[in-house]
Formats: structure tokens, C-alpha cells, sequence
């Protein structure tokens, strides 16, 4: 019996350009490129990254065998070591939140949602390919219990195991030996040996990306400033999945341009704009919601502590003795000692680090930004406040998640912060003068 | 003389202030925002001004406020809606010896603010996404027990008994909560007043996470509740201040901004 | 930019290991070989420039003399003779602090040619140890052992009740007088003294800590600095020296990167963030960690207050390599 | 080895002892003190020179500094500047008859005496003798660190003979502070041109202020006449165990005697700082005549000793073989087991045990 009207339809295949999440993605591009003045030449070329990835879902080359990390924890030098590319699983996406939404808790963290829902779907953006291991390390809940679905999706996956005290000895050696057995893991992954040469050569790669991204950093210190928060916090995204050198060398005529802009006096904000210090959840494209916002009000991010930008680049690593074995401690050591993650049972380091950013980078205020369900950032929140607080620095903390329909009320909490500063500056001003 | 003009561009209603050039308010005026609150918040000005008899170029400098802030082209500058409230309520606050805390139930959405001595924003909170213990809810309830959103204030002291507790945060699940409750037979006056704690408590939660000092500034439209009022007073223990038209304290506030911003202005034009 | 922060800038940007390295063939060369030179400075240096090394020597280890005078007599001890013994502690005070503990980091013969064998070690490819936590607290203590019992043993002699072939009782099992006068080609510490018990005792025990120094100081940093009761009495006296190792605690972000490379695994360096003056009793003022920090003004040299040498992110790029383009 | 050399040494050497000239008789200056007459003396000599040795040699209780700047023993000697609480100095004794342990301490003769103290500089001072308890005795002020000589003369005729009787010793007052020591003054011998006949230890080369004889050494004097070395001079040797050797000064006036091994204790008994004293003494006969007080001669006999000592040799007691076995044996074993400690240490950290007991 067929009926006239009843057919199946076929799947009918929508080209990734007209897809959901690129249209997302268009959307926060054209915002940061159309939206504000005078954006550097050299920021192009990550413009053009990310068009071409997020919005044409073009395909991204890798040597060697694929790593896929999804925490900053991960050795990365080790897998560079290896003759691998590493690359950031973290993702930003919206629409892959909603479809991450079927393993996790709805009020579960965004980012971890939308990293699973990007490693479920067919199309998985940045195309990368798929990753031959997953490096898992177990950092927060979300994180941990992640590893298991991501084995389910059919992903080899390898449980980093990461300390949650970082003050002992104890957990030191611990995360050293992690970092070794990740070594042998690695070796029966790739079948090649770690020797001294490969990995000396990983610590330059990352070294030099470090210095380029410390270089980077320091022209932040200006005031006013001289470049945009929107801007490198794309810079440092793009970090997640372009090749290293290339990366590097775009960061360093990034550098050149600034250096110039820095002796011409350019001045990228209005003067009187306020300094924000971002920290919290890290804004991943095409998440970047909060600093665009920031931004669109009149501040501007002058520094951030997250862990997809200034956490991820800052700290090196100092070796004493260039041989395997000491190379391979002090890259356990850089991963562990000075991370300023909250998923520490004590976080003293981390609400140092807030002051001292907001001390050296002259800032006015900080923007706190917590993921709905990243519940180590949201009960770090009230030791962090009372530091600032004591410290007479205004904070403003921001429960928010990827979706965008928080843009109209998160706007007026910006600006009115902003403006509670601006006056608080004037007022300043007008005690010294 | 010179005029200034502060427009509150809300999400259920339009408010304008006029001031004079000594910072005294001239004139009121609230309004609906309906759908078109571009129009109507032209017409709204236009109207304040024909009841003051002002023509619109008396008007020397417009600051807009409120969610349409940044839609209504015609104000020469816009400003955060908690800035204006603070700098609204500081002023007004003057007249009751001075607030530092000001609690403001909006239509969509409640804040608290805490100022310093002089005036300026030290900390605020704002509710998050949910329309929970906005005016929006009283709106809800109102609607659900067929009042009109001006008689709560009278029913809640009708109340006999010991007011009902309404365990929902959601403005939707409170709505079936309510009518579970009128089928239990329960009185119009206890669930009122349980809805009127249930905001005032939430209320006091938000103005804790700023700091409560001394005296609190209430505005904002449920101000004209009587019975929140007395709710609210009762979970803070504090004294409230209410200003004379709650409902304006932030197009006031604005229109004080703009009338300080001319000022400003004018003292950089050499003379 | 002034003359002077050229200088600042060129010294914070040293190849710190290469700089340290001459610095110690100066200082290595002065104190045993000086004397070929006719350099004496005397017999109140804090540092091993060993007596034992007979002419050579450029000058003389104070422990040395200390020890003996601690033989004296008590009678003798106790009178106005004490004042040579009040002279010779004046003098090896001012020495001492100049360069505090730099003494050990830079000047030692003894640190020095422990560098020499780690460098050694380094070029066979073979790793370093590292004491665990447990033991690094409990051999921490032996130097303070050994300082007591520098005092005590020349005290019971002078006192009656040790012999007389006790004396000089650290000398004897310091490597610095086994392993010193080997650079002037005199092996006669090298052999056990069998006119008495405790001649033989006390030889056969310089002669242990001999291997053992060899071996400690090829598997570990600096072994026997941390056993050093010079470096202990030195700590007695850090706080009035001039040469000072501050750290600003706000800068630290507690990186590590410090204790990493610290041959005497202070741990307090990378992990204390209240105290300004980070010195411990085993830090031997090498600067390694000064060296080594990314962090500008994190850690710092001072000398009577002014900074000579200071952590700076471009020197810290440049001497971990971390600049470098020559990869692939 | 080396004993082996000294026995032949002293096989060889009393062989040729026909020509003695020793005189039984000698007269000699010692720093060993009388034994009971002085004890108390001795002993608060002793403290107040700072004991330096545990020596407890019947001969030697004054330390007299020889153990060597840096001497081979691992024991450095560092004496303090002599000041104003510790003035350094000596006392001599004077003794006759060459048999070192039994001669009996002497007086002067009365004779004609005179003392004369040179220090190293060569500036000569006449000293005054003392007497106790009807000793003779001499206490020689030692301000510079360094080399004395204490020269006594006692004239007397006999049987038409004159007796010139010229007993030297060599005092030394040492430190280890290296600024105090004139090395080539000390390596230079001091010498009274003013004596007819005269012993002179040849210092050695290096010997500098804490240089000591030991077994098996070869010692060289230098036999002088008013400064001139003189040759055919029959010089004698006796050693505190009476072991004697004579030799006749070559052309340059030198003789050289090799000190032979005579200390042999049991193992726990031996005392490297164990002290023997020896004797040289020679002989010059010339036919000279004069008066002495009214008495003519038609001879004079001249009679010059020094005295010295010496200790057992380092090889005596020192062992090279098993200082660098020793080392040898903790750097092999020693590095082994750290090889394979840190082999089979696979666990990096200690388990933390809990049990009933904690």
C-alpha cells in the first residue's frame, strides 16, 4: 500500500558554509572585524584562520600523528617530542553545547558539553581530522568524567592523571611520574623514541611560540592600549589548532606591527577607557561573548587569567640539565607548579596572580566570568571577591553560559561596571589633583 | 532656562524625567512600552513636554536609559540603568538624609545597589536570567487570581492567617503553584502575601550579595505595593526609603546625569 | 636609557652558567694556586681554601685556625689570649660578609670542583639524584652536626679528655684536604696513618668521605655543600652580610622554576611568597635561581641594598633558549 | 725497603769507626730539663708553651714546633704570634758525657766562660747564665719566629793542655703563619765567625720552620774554624741508643750521616711524635801555645757538640696502599650501590604504611 503523500525523504546534505555553527561563527567574526576600528594588518591573518576554518570548514594539515588534548595540563612539548601535533579539543561552539547536551547534565559546563557534542558529530570543526589519542587529563569533574564518553564515541583516550594538591611533594612526584608514563604511552602510540634531539627541538618550538606570546603580552601593559583583548584572545584560539611555527611567526609581525604602533603612539581605545582584567572560564571562539562586550561598551581587556590565553602561554620552562630525564620533570613541574587552575584544593596562587595582573597592568576592574556548571570557578568566586575586595579593586562576576540570549541584561551589568569605574577613576583623579 | 531630560526606556514601561537647571524635578511622566517603545517613547517625551509647556529644543541634553537605551537615537548620550538609578536615588535620597543601599524591582528584572557617600556605584547584583521576583511575577499573579496588579498592595493586609509559602523560584512553575493552592481553598490574601514575602526574600538575598547599610532606597514599580513594601521591610529589618514616584528614580537619575554632563560640557567651551 | 641601565640590562641578560663558570676558575685559581703568585690573604677565609695545600694556597680555610684555638688550653682559652681567637672571628666576619654566602657559590674550591664532576656526569648522559623529601630533612641536619661537633671535639682536647690526635677533627674528614692538594700534585693525604687508633680512625675516615664525595658529588648537585658545617656557621652570620638574596613574593607565580635548578633542592625558594630574605641554611648563593626565574624582579641580588643582579623575562628567554628559530 | 737501606746504612758505617774521636766526655746543651730537680719548672714551661704534643718521650716534654708547617702527618701545628701573654722562650740545660740517657746535667766549670745568642738575622748577644739549684741554665728569650743558635765557650787548661769546649744548640721557635716565616733565612745557617770550631746543621732546602729530622734522613754538618769550613776533622755521631758513627770532614768541612731506625714499638705503642735526641760532636787538636789564668799549654784541644732530634720516619707508620684502597674500595662499592639503588627505585615517592601500631 503506498500512499500519494507519504515518501521518505532523503537526507539531504547541507553544505558546512550554510550550517548553524558557521553561521555562528560568521556572526562573532564579522563582529570582531567589523565592528571595531582599526583592527592591526597583522591580525588578518588570523581573521582569515578563522574564516576559513570555522566558516568554510576547511580542512587543517598536521604532521605526524594527531593528540588531541582537552585541558592545557597536557605535555604538549612530549607530544611535539614524538613527531605529533597537539591539539586543543576545547570548544566554543553553541550549537555543539546543545548536542553535547545528551551526555551531560543540562547544567553542566558549556565547554565540556560542547566538546563532546563537537567530538559526536560528523562534522567535527576545527577539521582536523580524527585525533589518534585523546589526552585526558584529570583536571575538574567535568573533565573526568568526560573521558569515558569520549571512549564510548570510539576515541582512544588517555587518562592524564593530574593532582589535585599542588602544595606537596608527594603530588609533585606524582604528576611527574604521570608525565612519564604519558612519555611511554606516547612511544607505544607513535612507536618512535623519546631521545634528546626531538625534544630539545619540541621545548624551541614552544619556547619560542612562549617568548612570541610574553612579547605579545607586554604591549598590553600600555596605557591606553595599543591592541584589543577580541583580538588576542582570537590570537591565542588560534594557538589551539594552527601549526606552531606558523602561529609563532604570525605573533611575532603581530609583535613588529605593535612595536611600530607603540613608537607612533597610537592609542587603540579612548584614554580614559577602562583596564579590565578578565579571569574565569575561558572564552573560547566563537564564544567570546563577554570581552566582545567589554569591548563594544568602551573597556578594554588588558589581561586575562584563563586557560586559553595567559595561563596556556605564560609560564616557562627552566631546565638545568638539557638531557631527557631532567627535561621531562621540568615539563612536569611548568604543568603543575605555577597553574593557577581552581580545581587546587587551595588557590592562594591564583588570587596572587589576580592582584599582581591588576598591579602590573594597571587595571581598573576585573570581569569574573563563570560557566554555569563550572562549579570550580563559581566557589572560587567568594574567596576571589574578598581578595579584590580587601584590595579595593572592583570586581564584576558574571554567571553565563554559550548561549546568547544573556547578551541584552549581561550588557547593562557591563556597562553600569564600567561606568561604576570610569567614576571611580574621575574621583581618583580628582583626590590627586 | 535650561532643561534636562532623562528617558528610562524599560521593558514594561517608559519613564521620563525633566529637570531644571538646579537639578529640581519639573515633571514626570510614565507610559506603557507596548511594542513599539521607539515610538512610544518619543510620544512620551513629546507629551511631558506639552504638559510642561516645553518646547523640545528646551530641552539642552537627553540621557537615555533603560534595555532600548541604545535604540532611541534621539538622546545625546545613554547610560547603564544601574549608573542612573544610583545617581537617581542618591539624589533623591538626599531629601531622607541620604542611602547608600537601593534595592529597584523592575519589570523584568531586580537589582541592588550599593552606593558611596558620593554616589558613586561601589557594587551592584542583578538578578540572572530568570524573571523570578520581578514585577514581571507580581504581573503573573495578578493575572492568576483575577486582580489587578493595584489591589495586591490592599490584599495583602487582609491576610488572617500567617502567609502561605510559595517554594517556587520560577515565575512559570509559581503560576501552577498559585492555582494548586486556590484549588486547596487557601485565600486570595495569605497567597499574596506569600508571594509578596517569596520576592521580598529573594529581594533581600540579591541586596545582601552587595552589602546592606543602614537606610535602603526602594523603587521601581512594585515600590507602589504597599504590601511588598511591608514584606520587604519585614526580611530586611531595615528602614525603607520611598521615593515620591518610585517609578521614575532612573529616568531622574539620568536626567541629573545629563543636566551634570552640560555642565561639564560647558565648562570646557572657553568662555 | 642611561648608561647605567645598559649595564643592568647587559648584566640581567648574562649567560649566567658560562659568567659563573670563569668566575669560579678566578676564584679557584686565587685560592689554590695563589700562592705561586705570592697572593696570601691570610688564614680567616670562609671558604675551603685548604691549608693542607702547603704553598700553593692563596690563602687559608678559617676553620683551620678555629679549630685550633678551640684546642687550647682552657686556662689559655678563657684569658685574655681569647682575644686572638676574637680577632681572627673579626676578620673572618668581614670576609664573610662581602659575599655572604657567595663564598660557596662562587669562591669555594671544593663547591667548584664539584661543579667539575657534575659537568662530568653531564657529559656521560647520566641523570642527577635527588634526595626525597624525608631525607632531604633528615641529612639537613647532619651539617649542623658536624658544626657542633667542630666546637666540642677541640674544646674535650683542650679540656683533657680527647687525645691529642683528635685535633683539627673536621680537617680530618673534609675531602678538601684529600681532594685540594691534588691540584698541586701532593698526594700525601692520601694515606692512612697508622702511628695510632685514633690516627687511623680519623685517616680512614677522610678517606671514606673521600670516595663517598666522589661518588655524592658525581650522582648529586653539590653533595657536600649540604653537609657543610662551614655553610652552616656561614648562616649564623647571613643576616648582616651585604651580598643578599631578596625575592618579592607578589612577582612569584610559584612556578618552580627556581627549585628546578637548584643544586641544593630548596624547595622554600620557589614556595615561600612572605619572607623577602629567601636564604636558607643550605642555599649556597650560586644565582642559579635568579637565573633561571622568568618572573622581572621576582628574585633578585642585592649587594648593601642595591640590586646587581635581577630576574628579567629577556634574560630568561635568552638562557633557556626559548628565543631560539633553528628548529627543523 | 727503606729499613732495609738503613740497616745497611748502619752495617756499612760502623765499619768504619776505627778513627773515633768521640770523647766520652763531651760537654753538650740539651732543652731537656733535669729530672726531678726542675719538674715543677719543666711542667709550667710545658703549659705555658702550649703542650703540642702528646709526646710522652722521657727526652723532649718542651715542644720545640718541628712538626712541620704542613707536615706529612696531617697534623698542623699553627703557633700564635709571640706577644706580650705568650712570650715565647727556651731553656737550656747543659749536660757531659755522650751517653744521651745517663750523662749527668752539669755546671759550669768556672772556667772562662762566655754564652752567646745569634738569631737568624745574625745579630749576636750576649747572654747571662743562671744557675738552679746549682744547674747551669740558660733561658733564651726567642722574639722572631725562626732559627737561634746558643753558643757557650769554656776554657780550661789541663795537663799543659787547653781545653776549649764550644757545646752549640740550635733553638727554633716555629709557626704556621706563612707571613712569619723568612724561608731563605731559614734554609740559611747561622754561623759564628767568631768560634775556632764550630758544628753547623745544613738545613734543608725547604726545611723551613716546621722541617724535622726522621729516620732514615740523611743529615749534613758543616765543620767550621772561624766561619771556614775545615777538612780531616773527625766528627762523631751518637744517637740516644747509643748507636755511634765517626766521619772525617771532606775538603768543604760537610759530613753526612744517615739517621738510622732505633724506635721499634708495638703497633699501639707507637708514638710518631716519639722524640730521640742524637749527638755530634767533633774534634780539633792544634799545637798552639799561651796561658790561660796564669796556667800555660802547650796544645789546645777544641771540643765543639751540637745536639739535635729526630723521630721515626713517616713510612714507618703511614700507609699509601691502604689510603687509596680505602678510597678505592667506597668509590667502586660506593657507586655501585647507588647504581643500583637507583635501578630498582622505581617508586618515587615512600608508601605511607598505616598499621595497629600508629
Amino acid at each position: 500500500m503506498t500512499n500519494e503523500t507519504s515518501k521518505v525523504i532523503p537526507i539531504q546534505p547541507v553544505s558546512y558554509s550554510r550550517s548553524r555553527q558557521a553561521g555562528e561563527s560568521q556572526d562573532v567574526l564579522d563582529h570582531i572585524i567589523d565592528d571595531f576600528q582599526d583592527n592591526p594588518e597583522s591580525m588578518q591573518y588570523f581573521y582569515d584562520l578563522f574564516r576559513s576554518v570555522y566558516c568554510h570548514g576547511d580542512e587543517i594539515k598536521h604532521e605526524g600523528m594527531l593528540v588531541g588534548t582537552t585541558c592545557i595540563q597536557a605535555p604538549e612539548e612530549l607530544i611535539y617530542a614524538f613527531g605529533a601535533t597537539p591539539m586543543r579539543l576545547c570548544n566554543g561552539s553553541y550549537h555543539y553545547d546543545q548536542k553535547g547536551a545528551e551526555f551531560m547534565p543540562s547544567k553542566s559546563c558549556s565547554l565540556v558539553k560542547a566538546t563532546l557534542g563537537m567530538l559526536n558529530s560528523d562534522n567535527v570543526i576545527p577539521k582536523i581530522g580524527k585525533p589518534d589519542m585523546i589526552v585526558n587529563p584529570t583536571t575538574c569533574d567535568q573533565k573526568k568524567k568526560s573521558s569515558s564518553m569520549m571512549g564510548d564515541m570510539g576515541y582512544k583516550v588517555y587518562d592524564l592523571e593530574f593532582p589535585n594538591v599542588k602544595e606537596s611533594e608527594a603530588s609533585r612526584q606524582y604528576w611527574q611520574r604521570s608525565v612519564r608514563q604519558f612519555a611511554t604511552e606516547l612511544r607505544q602510540l607513535t612507536g618512535r623514541k623519546l631521545t634528546k634531539k626531538g625534544l630539545q627541538a619540541a621545548f624551541n618550538k614552544t619556547g619560542r611560540a612562549q617568548a612570541a606570546f610574553r612579547k605579545l603580552h607586554s604591549y598590553r601593559l600600555l596605557s591606553p592600549s595599543i591592541i584589543l583583548g577580541k583580538d588576542i584572545f582570537l590570537v591565542t584560539n588560534a594557538y589551539f589548532f594552527d601549526d606552531i611555527t606558523r602561529w609563532t611567526e604570525k605573533v611575532e609581525a603581530l609583535n613588529v606591527e605593535l612595536e611600530a604602533r607603540k613608537q607612533a603612539g597610537f592609542k587603540a581605545v579612548q584614554s580614559k577607557a577602562p583596564r579590565v582584567l578578565f579571569t574565569g572560564s575561558p572564552p573560547i571562539f566563537p564564544n567570546l561573548k563577554l570581552p566582545l562586550l567589554i569591548e563594544e561598551a568602551g573597556g578594554v581587556v588588558v589581561a586575562d587569567e584563563s586557560c586559553s590565553a595567559n595561563r596556556m602561554l605564560y609560564d616557562m620552562t627552566a631546565v638545568d640539565e638539557w638531557m631527557v630525564n631532567d627535561m621531562v620533570d621540568s615539563l612536569a613541574d611548568k604543568y603543575l607548579k605555577p597553574c593557577t587552575c581552581p580545581i587546587f584544593t587551595k588557590n592562594e596562587d591564583r588570587k596572587r596572580r589576580l592582584l599582581d595582573l591588576v598591579k602590573s597592568f594597571d587595571a581598573d576592574g576585573v570581569v569574573y566570568q563563570a560557566f554555569s556548571g563550572c562549579q570550580v570557578y563559581e566557589m572560587e568566586y567568594r574567596s576571589v571577591a574578598e581578595a579584590f575586595n580587601q584590595a579595593g579593586i572592583p570586581m564584576l562576576y558574571v554567571e553565563t553560559d554559550y548561549s546568547p540570549d544573556d547578551k541584552g541584561q549581561l550588557s547593562t551589568r557591563i556597562e553600569a561596571f564600567l561606568e561604576s569605574m570610569k567614576n571611580r577613576k574621575k574621583q581618583k583623579q580628582r583626590a590627586l589633583g | 532656562m535650561n532643561y534636562f531630560a532623562g528617558i528610562d526606556v524599560g521593558s514594561t514601561a517608559i519613564k521620563v524625567a525633566v529637570v531644571n537647571e538646579t537639578g529640581d524635578i519639573a515633571g514626570v511622566h510614565v507610559t506603557a512600552s507596548g511594542s513599539l517603545f521607539h515610538k512610544n517613547s518619543l510620544e512620551a517625551l513629546n507629551m511631558l513636554l506639552s504638559n510642561l509647556g516645553l518646547k523640545r529644543t528646551d530641552i539642552r541634553y537627553l540621557i537615555a536609559t533603560g534595555y532600548g537605551r541604545k535604540l532611541f537615537k534621539e538622546a545625546d548620550d545613554s547610560i547603564s540603568e544601574i549608573t542612573a538609578n544610583a545617581i537617581g536615588a542618591f539624589e533623591a535620597g538626599k531629601a531622607f538624609g541620604g542611602v547608600r543601599t537601593i534595592i529597584n524591582i523592575g519589570g523584568q528584572d531586580s537589582k541592588a545597589i550599593q552606593i558611596d557617600d558620593t554616589g558613586n556605584v561601589v557594587n551592584f547584583a542583578m538578578n540572572d536570567k530568570c524573571a523570578a521576583g520581578t514585577g514581571r511575577f507580581l504581573d503573573v499573579a495578578a493575572r492568576n487570581l483575577d486582580l489587578d496588579l493595584e489591589e495586591l498592595g490592599e490584599y495583602h493586609f487582609k491576610s488572617e492567617v500567617a502567609p502561605l509559602n510559595i517554594n517556587s523560584t520560577c515565575t512559570v512553575f509559581a503560576e501552577s503553584e498559585i492555582i494548586g493552592l486556590l484549588a486547596n481553598g487557601h485565600g486570595k490574601a495569605e497567597i499574596i502575601a506569600g508571594i509578596h514575602y517569596s520576592i521580598a526574600s529573594r529581594t533581600v538575598r540579591l541586596a545582601k550579595r552587595v552589602g546592606i547599610e543602614d537606610r535602603v532606597y526602594f523603587d521601581g514599580g512594585p515600590a507602589l505595593n504597599k504590601g511588598l513594601v511591608a514584606a520587604l521591610q519585614d526580611e530586611l529589618g531595615r528602614e525603607l526609603v520611598i521615593p515620591e514616584h518610585p517609578q521614575t528614580t532612573t529616568a531622574f537619575g539620568a536626567a541629573i546625569l545629563a543636566r551634570n554632563e552640560f555642565e561639564a560640557e560647558q565648562s570646557l567651551v572657553p568662555a | 636609557m642611561t648608561n647605567l641601565e645598559h649595564i643592568r640590562t647587559a648584566v640581567n641578560n648574562v649567560q649566567f652558567n658560562r659568567f659563573r663558570f670563569w668566575l669560579q676558575i678566578f676564584f679557584f685559581a686565587l685560592l689554590v694556586y695563589g700562592g705561586y703568585l705570592g697572593i696570601e690573604l691570610g688564614k680567616h677565609l670562609p671558604t675551603f681554601a685548604c691549608g693542607y695545600n702547603k704553598e700553593l694556597r692563596g690563602g687559608m680555610c678559617f676553620l683551620m685556625p678555629l679549630q685550633h684555638w678551640m684546642e687550647w688550653p682552657w686556662e689559655k682559652l678563657f684569658s685574655a689570649a681569647a682575644l686572638t681567637i676574637l680577632y681572627g672571628f673579626a676578620i673572618f666576619f668581614l670576609w664573610f660578609i662581602a659575599l655572604n654566602r657567595g663564598w660557596c657559590g662562587f669562591a669555594c674550591p671544593v663547591g667548584t670542583i664539584q661543579d667539575w664532576i657534575t659537568s662530568l656526569r653531564r657529559w656521560t648522559g647520566i641523570r642527577y639524584s635527588r634526595y626525597s623529601e624525608g631525607q632531604y630533612k633528615g641529612l639537613g641536619i647532619i651539617k649542623w652536626v658536624l658544626l657542633a661537633l667542630m666546637f666540642l671535639i677541640p674544646l674535650g682536647i683542650g679540656g683533657g679528655w680527647f687525645t691529642h690526635d683528635l685535633k683539627s677533627p673536621f680537617c680530618m674528614i673534609c675531602p678538601g684536604r684529600t681532594v685540594v692538594p691534588l691540584f698541586g700534585l701532593d698526594v700525601s693525604q692520601w694515606s692512612i696513618d697508622f702511628s695510632s687508633r685514633t690516627n687511623m680512625i680519623m685517616t680512614s675516615l677522610g678517606l671514606l668521605v673521600t670516595g663517598l664525595f666522589f661518588i655524592g658529588a658525581f650522582v648529586k648537585k653539590r653533595f657536600f655543600c649540604f653537609y657543610c658545617p662551614m655553610g652552616a656557621l656561614h648562616y649564623l652570620f647571613s643576616k648582616a652580610a651585604l651580598l643578599r638574596l631578596n625575592k618579592e613574593g607578589a612577582k612569584c607565580t610559584r612556578c618552580g622554576d627556581c627549585y628546578r635548578v637548584c643544586d641544593l633542592q630548596i624547595k622554600e625558594i620557589a614556595d615561600d611568597i612572605q619572607n623577602k630574605n629567601i636564604m636558607t641554611d643550605d642555599c649556597i648563593m650560586c644565582l642559579k635561581c635568579v637565573a633561571a626565574c622568568p618572573e622581572p624582579g621576582a628574585l633578585k641580588a642585592t649587594f648593601a641594598g642595591i640590586p646587581i643582579f635581577e630576574a628579567t623575562e629577556a634574560g630568561f628567554i635568552k638562557r633557556m633558549n626559548k628565543g631560539r628559530t633553528d628548529d627543523k | 725497603m727503606n729499613r732495609v737501606f738503613i740497616v745497611i746504612a748502619a752495617l756499612s758505617l760502623s765499619l768504619v769507626t776505627s778513627m773515633s774521636a768521640a770523647n766520652a766526655d763531651v760537654l753538650w746543651l740539651t732543652e731537656t730539663a733535669p729530672p726531678k730537680a726542675s719538674a715543677s719548672q719543666v711542667a709550667d714551661h710545658a703549659a705555658h708553651h702550649h703542650a703540642m704534643h702528646s709526646s710522652t718521650s722521657a727526652v723532649s716534654k718542651t715542644a720545640t714546633s718541628d712538626s712541620g708547617k704542613h707536615d706529612h702527618t696531617g697534623m698542623i701545628v699553627l703557633d700564635e704570634t709571640p706577644g706580650k701573654d705568650h712570650r715565647p722562650s727556651k731553656q737550656v740545660w747543659l749536660r757531659r758525657g755522650d751517653d744521651i740517657k745517663k750523662s749527668p746535667f752539669s755546671d759550669l766549670d768556672g772556667g772562662d766562660p762566655s754564652l752567646t745568642l745569634i738569631d737568624q738575622a745574625g745579630k749576636k748577644s750576649v747572654v747571662e747564665a743562671g744557675q738552679e739549684n746549682g744547674l747551669f741554665t740558660l733561658k733564651a728569650e726567642m722574639p722572631e719566629v725562626g732559627f737561634y743558635e746558643a753558643y757557650l765557650e769554656q776554657r780550661s787548661v789541663k795537663e799543659g793542655r787547653l781545653l776549649v769546649e764550644l757545646p752549640k744548640i740550635e733553638l727554633l721557635w716555629a709557626s704556621c703563619q706563612p707571613k712569619e716565616i723568612d724561608e731563605e733565612a731559614v734554609a740559611k745557617p747561622i754561623v759564628n765567625e767568631a768560634v775556632a770550631l764550630e758544628l753547623v746543621r745544613i738545613h734543608k732546602e725547604d726545611e723551613g720552620c716546621m722541617n724535622r729530622i726522621v729516620s732514615g734522613d740523611v743529615v749534613n754538618f758543616q765543620v767550621l774554624s772561624y766561619g771556614k769550613p775545615v777538612a780531616g776533622i773527625p766528627v762523631s755521631m751518637v744517637t740516644q741508643e747509643g748507636w755511634r758513627n765517626t766521619q772525617t770532614s771532606d775538603a768543604s768541612g760537610t759530613v753526612a750521616f744517615t739517621m738510622i731506625r732505633e724506635y721499634f714499638p708495638n703497633w699501639l705503642e707507637f708514638k710518631k711524635y716519639h722524640t730521640d735526641v742524637f749527638l755530634v760532636s767533633a774534634v780539633m787538636e792544634k799545637n798552639e801555645s799561651g796561658a790561660l789564668n796564669g796556667q800555660s799549654y802547650s796544645s789546645v784541644r777544641y771540643e765543639a757538640t751540637l745536639p739535635g732530634k729526630y723521630r721515626p720516619s713517616p713510612h714507618d707508620y703511614r700507609s699509601y696502599a691502604w689510603g687509596l684502597g680505602i678510597s678505592f674500595f667506597v668509590i667502586v662499592f660506593g657507586g655501585l650501590a647507588v647504581y643500583l639503588y637507583r635501578r630498582r627505585r622505581l617508586k618515587p615517592y615512600k608508601e605511607v604504611r598505616v598499621d595497629d601500631k600508629s
